[in-house]
């Protein structure tokens, strides 16, 4: 707060955001509604469950790393502690899941 | 001298946005991210809930008997695309166009509303078939599962309506970019756990898994 | 239209100065200054260390002789379901966030905590939540399922009165002040270090405090959520834990196990983190094994999360579960060996001084140690079966509790007292405090082991008779009484210090870390001007080159401060009333208390308080600054 | 004075107390097993005792050492030398506890799995518990008899516990024959036990489960297997003579009060919502917790609250008279 003064001067040589990260956004957008279609045609076709839920929890992770990398700014740098407690919450979480499903 | 992590930070803020201009925007971006860390806990102690108790329908309907994929697709449509709306808002907003940035985050909140009102009409469904909180552990657990996150989106909506009054009035400045831009973040990540559950509630609770 | 961004970044520099200074009162209940929050917390910690205190004491009287009525069941049964909860609850998690506030942005290099404004709020919501879980007793029905809380008989049908909705309530409010408490400090440590403190530079106070603000994190969502479906299921007919709705009661002990056992470590580490300073500085040698300690405590904080399903061995899971989470319970005993090592091999070599908080330091280790072995000894499952349920787990936790955290909290006070009041305690009456603590304490919970290997189960009123229990239970009541003594000198020790204690200047204990470059008490900005760091121990290094002091970063400049507020009391306060008429199904109270809630965040959110500076030639004319 | 003097002093004394004590009726103890399941379990707790006895000495006596030689005197102007850490030291203190757990956790996992392993055989006797707030039941289904807060087993045999409850946690807990099991809502747990002598051995409730969870005990009755026998036969066939007006009387009021919660085999009373009083004369105790007097009965009857806080048996309207004439019908269903 006190050293604003001297932030703002290594902000001044900020570059101003490509247009080219439109164009990421929207294709991130589009692999994401396809994955979607993917996976709720999957389901309606009534194919083996045992194929259908490892593919659609996968297309899911694929779905949220979009998210993450792409719309939450992840894929930037300085970005490390953000991606430390976010991997912490997910993977502390999945033990939680699994734990819970085995042994209820 | 040596290494300072500040200046490394410096470095790193080059390619980012006005956002993290500012040591209390950096605190606030960083926070937050810390935040989401503990949100996944918490969804994950849902998810766990609902896995756990999912079978337990006792005499009401199933899982299988109940869901409908059309309205879960519409549902889905509406708010992966808010989630697209809301980063070209924020894109607008690091090139400092406000009136861009507020017309994305309009359009964000109403595709949220859509959503909601998708849900709202959901859950009515379900209680006319006889689906409701109490009717067995599998419905609480559904109710609590779907309507946190429900509770989530309606947060979302009411914040981010209330910045948009506020960047009417002060237009983009140093302050009030991370307010927007740590509420983007919780809308992406809002959208996160919609991917989850319509894939393990209702995919896999159609195939009745 | 956009301003340009240089134009946005070169926002005008307020040139307000302090506002004019307020009766104590009104600036401690608006305060945001983190040393005046942190004593704060520490006044509730300490509170209500002595209020489940004397809830033991009561459940020892009773438990003196078998077939005893001083108390009734029912209200035993209070007793200890409040004892455990204020302990855990509203006494540990206070003090360690009262240190964390006192001591970690000193320790850093900060002028304040990253998020001033959450920081009075985290204070005033665990306030409100202890208040609530308390008031109980007035109300006529305190909450008796124990702290554990296990459904179904904390459910509707078993638990009809309004003490269970009085805990549900008042945690989940204390929760939400943690888990703001820990974002704030995960942000202030990673963020506003001063410059050149890299992360293996930091104190390791700071960094047990970053990896207890991390277990928090993560650990109170599981609590939240399951306390979330205790209110459903009290106040809303939701079936999450009642088994004849297909309802599952076990779901409940896992959400509140994978809380509660890193609950464990979120209050051990930090003590584990005064431990390391006050044995460094009292031993007048650089810790043993930095790096080593910091990834042991990193590790403990990532293996406590794996571990919860030791408390519930006797559940049934089967052989292969019971196995898999003894085994993970045996590995967490490495990192915690690693460091008692360390610590001793710190003092290896040194000058060790026997003041106060070294004294608590050295009645920590075999302490700790021995509660360290009892909890290896549980965690093989088919002994634990044994164990279990029985007052040998009681001895245990009590052994990593007390002589954990309870000694590592007074090691903590003691050192740096000084540095938050300016004075010094009495030696003397500080020796004669640790005595009583270490003596009472060995003297309750070392006879409950064998209490336990004789047969008596824990959270009983009374126990059989002529079957080997009434001595172990004698001396344990006995021990208790010489602990309350110890309480008893603790205040007058402190009252001492603020009558006639002696000035202590920068740096009374010829200490290593940053803190001790501030003058004592410290002034509200902190550092007139942000140390450069250049390596661990930066004021040893200092003192090193014959230097008093560690070289400033930066040239003296205006200082920026938050404005204090009353809003998060006034938050608390909705809260608060929020809660009490949740409790008794008031809506229109429920809308009302939420309303001031969300119209003061609305107000703090437009309000745009940007704070005051502190200008160099104010801080010359302050007292105790060399201009 | 220091710290670990203390300790040392507590130990002896406690070890002194131990042996002192070691001389009195210590029926719940877990260090004196009864049968292979607690003896199994002991076995693991003296491991680890050892083990962990071991780290402790060789801990205290650094600290010991350390807090003699290492001091500060008078004099020391110099500080002392700031060493960073030892790479072989802090392996040593790494990999020793490693293998250390190691031993530990191969007998942990070996026992957890036998424990774990459900007997079977012809020999095998087969036991329902239930427990309810704050009593036990316990059905032999193959052989047709139920009672309830004493389990009856023949020494020798394994026996096989199915644990269930009607209301909140449980757990079953006999000390000096295996440790604890919980009872669930909603779920079906199993254990095993054996006694391997004769005698009356201690349980307990170790899941908190109310206001009278300190008083829910219960005893297991080891016999030889021809005094259970015995005891089986009297238990299918009870004699219900009630001799004496008192006990007719006594009848009689049971019938209009007790019989709706209370049965009896070889009678009509059929109420399944408290214990089952079948051959009544011959337990050991009262309520679980007192003992078997004629006086203790008329106490419990005339007040089960007071014994037990939070019991679901009402204070039945009865007077003295009327309630010592109940007692005596108790006292014929042998």
């Amino acid at each position: 707060m006190s050293n604003m003064p001297t932030e703002s001067q290594h902000a001044r040589g900020q570059t101003e955001p490509s247009h080219g990260a439109v164009r990421t956004h929207v294709i991130s957008f589009a692999i994401m509604i396809v994955l979607t279609v993917v996976a709720f045609v999957m389901v309606g076709a009534g194919m083996a469950p045992w194929i259908v839920v490892p593919v659609i929890l996968a297309l899911a992770v694929i779905q949220v790393g979009l998210q993450l990398y792409d719309f939450m700014h992840l894929n930037q740098r300085g970005h490390s502690f953000p991606a430390f407690f976010i991997t912490s919450g997910a993977l502390l979480g999945l033990i939680f899941i699994v734990v819970l499903v085995l042994w209820p | 001298m040596e290494a300072q992590p500040r200046l490394v930070n410096a470095a790193d803020r080059m390619e980012l946005g006005l956002e993290t201009s500012t040591l209390e925007g950096r605190n606030k971006v960083l926070g937050f991210w810390v935040f989401l860390g503990g949100e996944c806990a918490l969804f994950a102690s849902l998810f766990a809930t609902y896995l756990t108790l999912r079978g337990q329908t006792l005499n009401g309907p199933t899982a299988k008997e109940l869901f409908h994929l059309p309205l879960v697709g519409v549902a889905t449509l509406f708010l992966l695309t808010s989630s697209l709306t809301g980063v070209l808002g924020i894109n607008a907003m690091h090139q400092g166009r406000r009136r861009s940035l507020l017309r994305w985050l309009g359009v964000t909140v109403l595709l949220g509303l859509a959503f909601l009102a998708v849900q709202v009409v959901e859950f009515i469904t379900y209680v006319g078939e006889g689906f409701g909180f109490s009717t067995s552990a599998f419905s609480s657990a559904f109710y609590a599962l779907v309507g946190f996150h429900g509770g989530h989106v309606a947060f979302g909506v009411i914040w981010i309506s209330i910045l948009m009054l506020q960047l009417k009035k002060s237009g983009i400045t140093a302050r009030k970019a991370p307010k927007v831009f740590i509420a983007s973040l919780y809308w992406h990540f809002v959208d996160v756990v919609w991917v989850f559950i319509f894939t393990v509630v209702y995919l896999m609770g159609i195939m009745g898994i | 239209m956009a301003k340009p961004l240089e134009e946005v970044l070169s926002h005008p520099v307020h040139t307000a100065t302090a506002p004019r200074k307020r009766f104590w009162l009104l600036d401690y209940l608006s305060t945001v200054d983190h040393k005046k929050i942190g004593l704060m917390y520490a006044l509730i910690g300490v509170f209500y260390l002595i209020v489940g205190g004397i809830e033991a004491l009561l459940m020892r009287v009773q438990l003196f002789s078998p077939n005893n009525h001083f108390v009734s069941y029912p209200l035993f049964n209070q007793l200890f379901t409040m004892h455990g909860t204020n302990m855990i609850f509203f006494a540990a998690m206070p003090l360690i966030f009262g240190l964390m506030n006192l001591v970690v942005p000193l320790q850093i290099g900060a002028r304040d905590v990253a998020f001033p404004f959450m920081n009075a709020v985290s204070l005033w919501f665990t306030f409100v939540g202890a208040l609530l879980v308390n008031i109980s007793w007035f109300f006529g029905d305190a909450p008796s399922a124990g702290w554990f809380a296990y459904a179904p008989i904390g459910l509707n049908q078993f638990n009809p009165g309004h003490g269970m909705d009085f805990f549900i309530v008042g945690l989940q409010i204390a929760g939400f002040g943690s888990l703001m408490g820990a974002i704030n400090f995960i942000a202030t440590i990673l963020n506003m270090r001063a410059p050149g403190m890299t992360l293996l530079r930091m104190p390791l106070f700071t960094w047990t405090s970053l990896v207890a603000s991390g277990l928090i994190l993560f650990a109170f969502p599981p609590l939240t959520v399951g306390l979330f479906l205790y209110m459903f299921d009290r106040l809303f007919g939701g079936h999450f834990f009642d088994a004849a709705m297909g309802g599952n009661p076990v779901l409940w002990s896992h959400l509140f196990w994978i809380f509660g056992h890193p609950e464990v470590y979120i209050v051990a580490l930090p003590a584990f983190g005064v431990i390391s300073e006050v044995v460094a500085t009292f031993s007048r040698k650089r810790i043993f094994g930095y790096t080593s300690m910091v990834f042991a405590t990193v590790l403990i904080g990532f293996i406590g999360f794996m571990v919860w399903v030791h408390h519930m061995f006797t559940v049934g899971f089967g052989a292969m579960a019971d196995s898999i989470f003894a085994i993970a319970t045996m590995l967490i005993g490495i990192p915690t060996g690693i460091k008692v090592f360390n610590w001793l091999f710190t003092m290896w070599g040194g000058q060790i001084r026997f003041k106060t908080p070294m004294m608590f330091a050295l009645g920590f280790l075999p302490t700790f140690v021995l509660g360290g072995i009892t909890g290896v000894m549980l965690s093989a499952a088919p002994a634990d079966y044994q164990y279990h349920g029985s007052y040998f787990v009681v001895a245990h936790f009590h052994y990593v509790l007390i002589g954990g955290v309870v000694f590592g909290f007074f090691a903590g006070l003691y050192y740096w007292f000084p540095k938050v009041t300016g004075r010094l305690m009495h030696e003397g009456l500080g020796h004669l405090n640790f005595w009583f603590m270490f003596i009472g304490f060995h003297l309750t919970f070392f006879p409950m082991h064998f209490a336990g290997l004789y047969g008596m189960p824990r959270r009983v009123p009374t126990y059989n008779a002529g079957v080997g229990l009434e001595i172990w239970n004698q001396l344990s009541t006995i021990g208790a009484f010489v602990m309350a003594v110890s309480i008893v000198l603790f205040a007058m020790n402190v009252a001492y210090a603020f009558i006639r204690g002696e000035k202590a200047g920068n740096d009374p204990w010829d200490a290593r870390t940053l803190e001790w470059t501030l003058p004592s008490p410290v002034p509200e900005y902190n550092f007139a001007q942000t140390p450069l760091v250049r390596g661990l121990d930066p004021l040893w290094m200092a003192k090193e080159e014959g230097k008093t002091t560690v070289t400033p970063a930066e040239p003296p400049g205006p200082i920026h401060m938050p404005s204090n507020s009353y809003l998060p009391m006034v938050m608390a306060v909705g809260l608060f009333i929020a809660g009490l008429a949740a409790i008794y199904h008031r809506l229109f109270f429920i809308v009302l208390g939420l309303e001031v809630i969300a119209l003061a965040m609305f107000y703090h959110s437009l309000n745009d308080d940007e704070g005051y500076h502190v200008l160099p030639e104010e801080r010359a004319l302050a007292k105790g600054e060399g201009a | 004075m220091r710290p670990k003097h203390r300790i040392g002093l507590l130990l002896t004394t406690a070890v002194l107390l131990l042996g002192l004590t070691g001389c009195q009726r210590a029926d719940m103890s877990v260090l004196d097993p009864a049968g292979p399941v607690a003896k199994m379990q002991l076995s693991i707790i003296m491991l680890s005792v050892y083990i962990m006895s071991g780290i402790f000495v060789v801990a205290m006596g650094i600290l010991l050492y350390v807090l003699i030689r290492y001091r500060s005197r008078r004099g020391q102007n110099q500080p002392p030398k700031q060493v960073e850490g030892n790479n072989v030291l802090e392996a040593i203190w790494t990999i020793i506890p490693v293998i250390l757990l190691a031993i530990l956790a191969v007998p942990t996992v070996t026992t957890a799995f036998a424990l774990d392993a459900k007997p079977t055989g012809s020999n095998v006797l087969n036991v329902k518990v239930k427990a309810s707030q704050f009593w036990w039941q316990f059905e032999y289904p193959d052989l047709g008899i139920v009672t309830a807060q004493e389990l009856h087993i023949p020494t020798g045999t394994k026996v096989n516990l199915q644990l269930e409850t009607t209301d909140v946690m449980h757990s079953f807990w006999v000390p000096r024959l295996a440790g604890k099991t919980d009872l669930i809502p909603g779920r079906t747990n199993t254990m095993w036990i054996q006694a391997d002598q004769p005698g009356e051995f201690q349980g307990k409730c170790a899941e908190y489960c109310g206001p009278s969870h300190g008083v829910m005990d219960f005893l297991v009755v080891a016999e030889d297997p021809r005094q259970f026998q015995a005891w089986t036969d009297r238990m299918k066939h009870p004699q219900v003579q009630p001799a004496g007006d008192a006990a007719v009387e006594g009848e009689k009021l049971f019938a209009q009060n007790c019989a709706s919660c209370h049965s009896v085999a070889g009678t009509n009373f059929k109420g399944a919502l408290g214990p089952n009083l079948t051959g009544f004369a011959d337990r050991i105790k009262v309520a679980g917790v007192l003992e078997n007097t004629d006086e203790n009965v008329r106490r419990w009857i005339s007040d089960p609250a007071a014994v037990k806080p939070g019991t679901k048996m009402p204070k039945v309207p009865l007077n003295e008279q009327q309630i010592s004439a109940v007692a005596a019908f108790l006292r014929d269903l042998k």
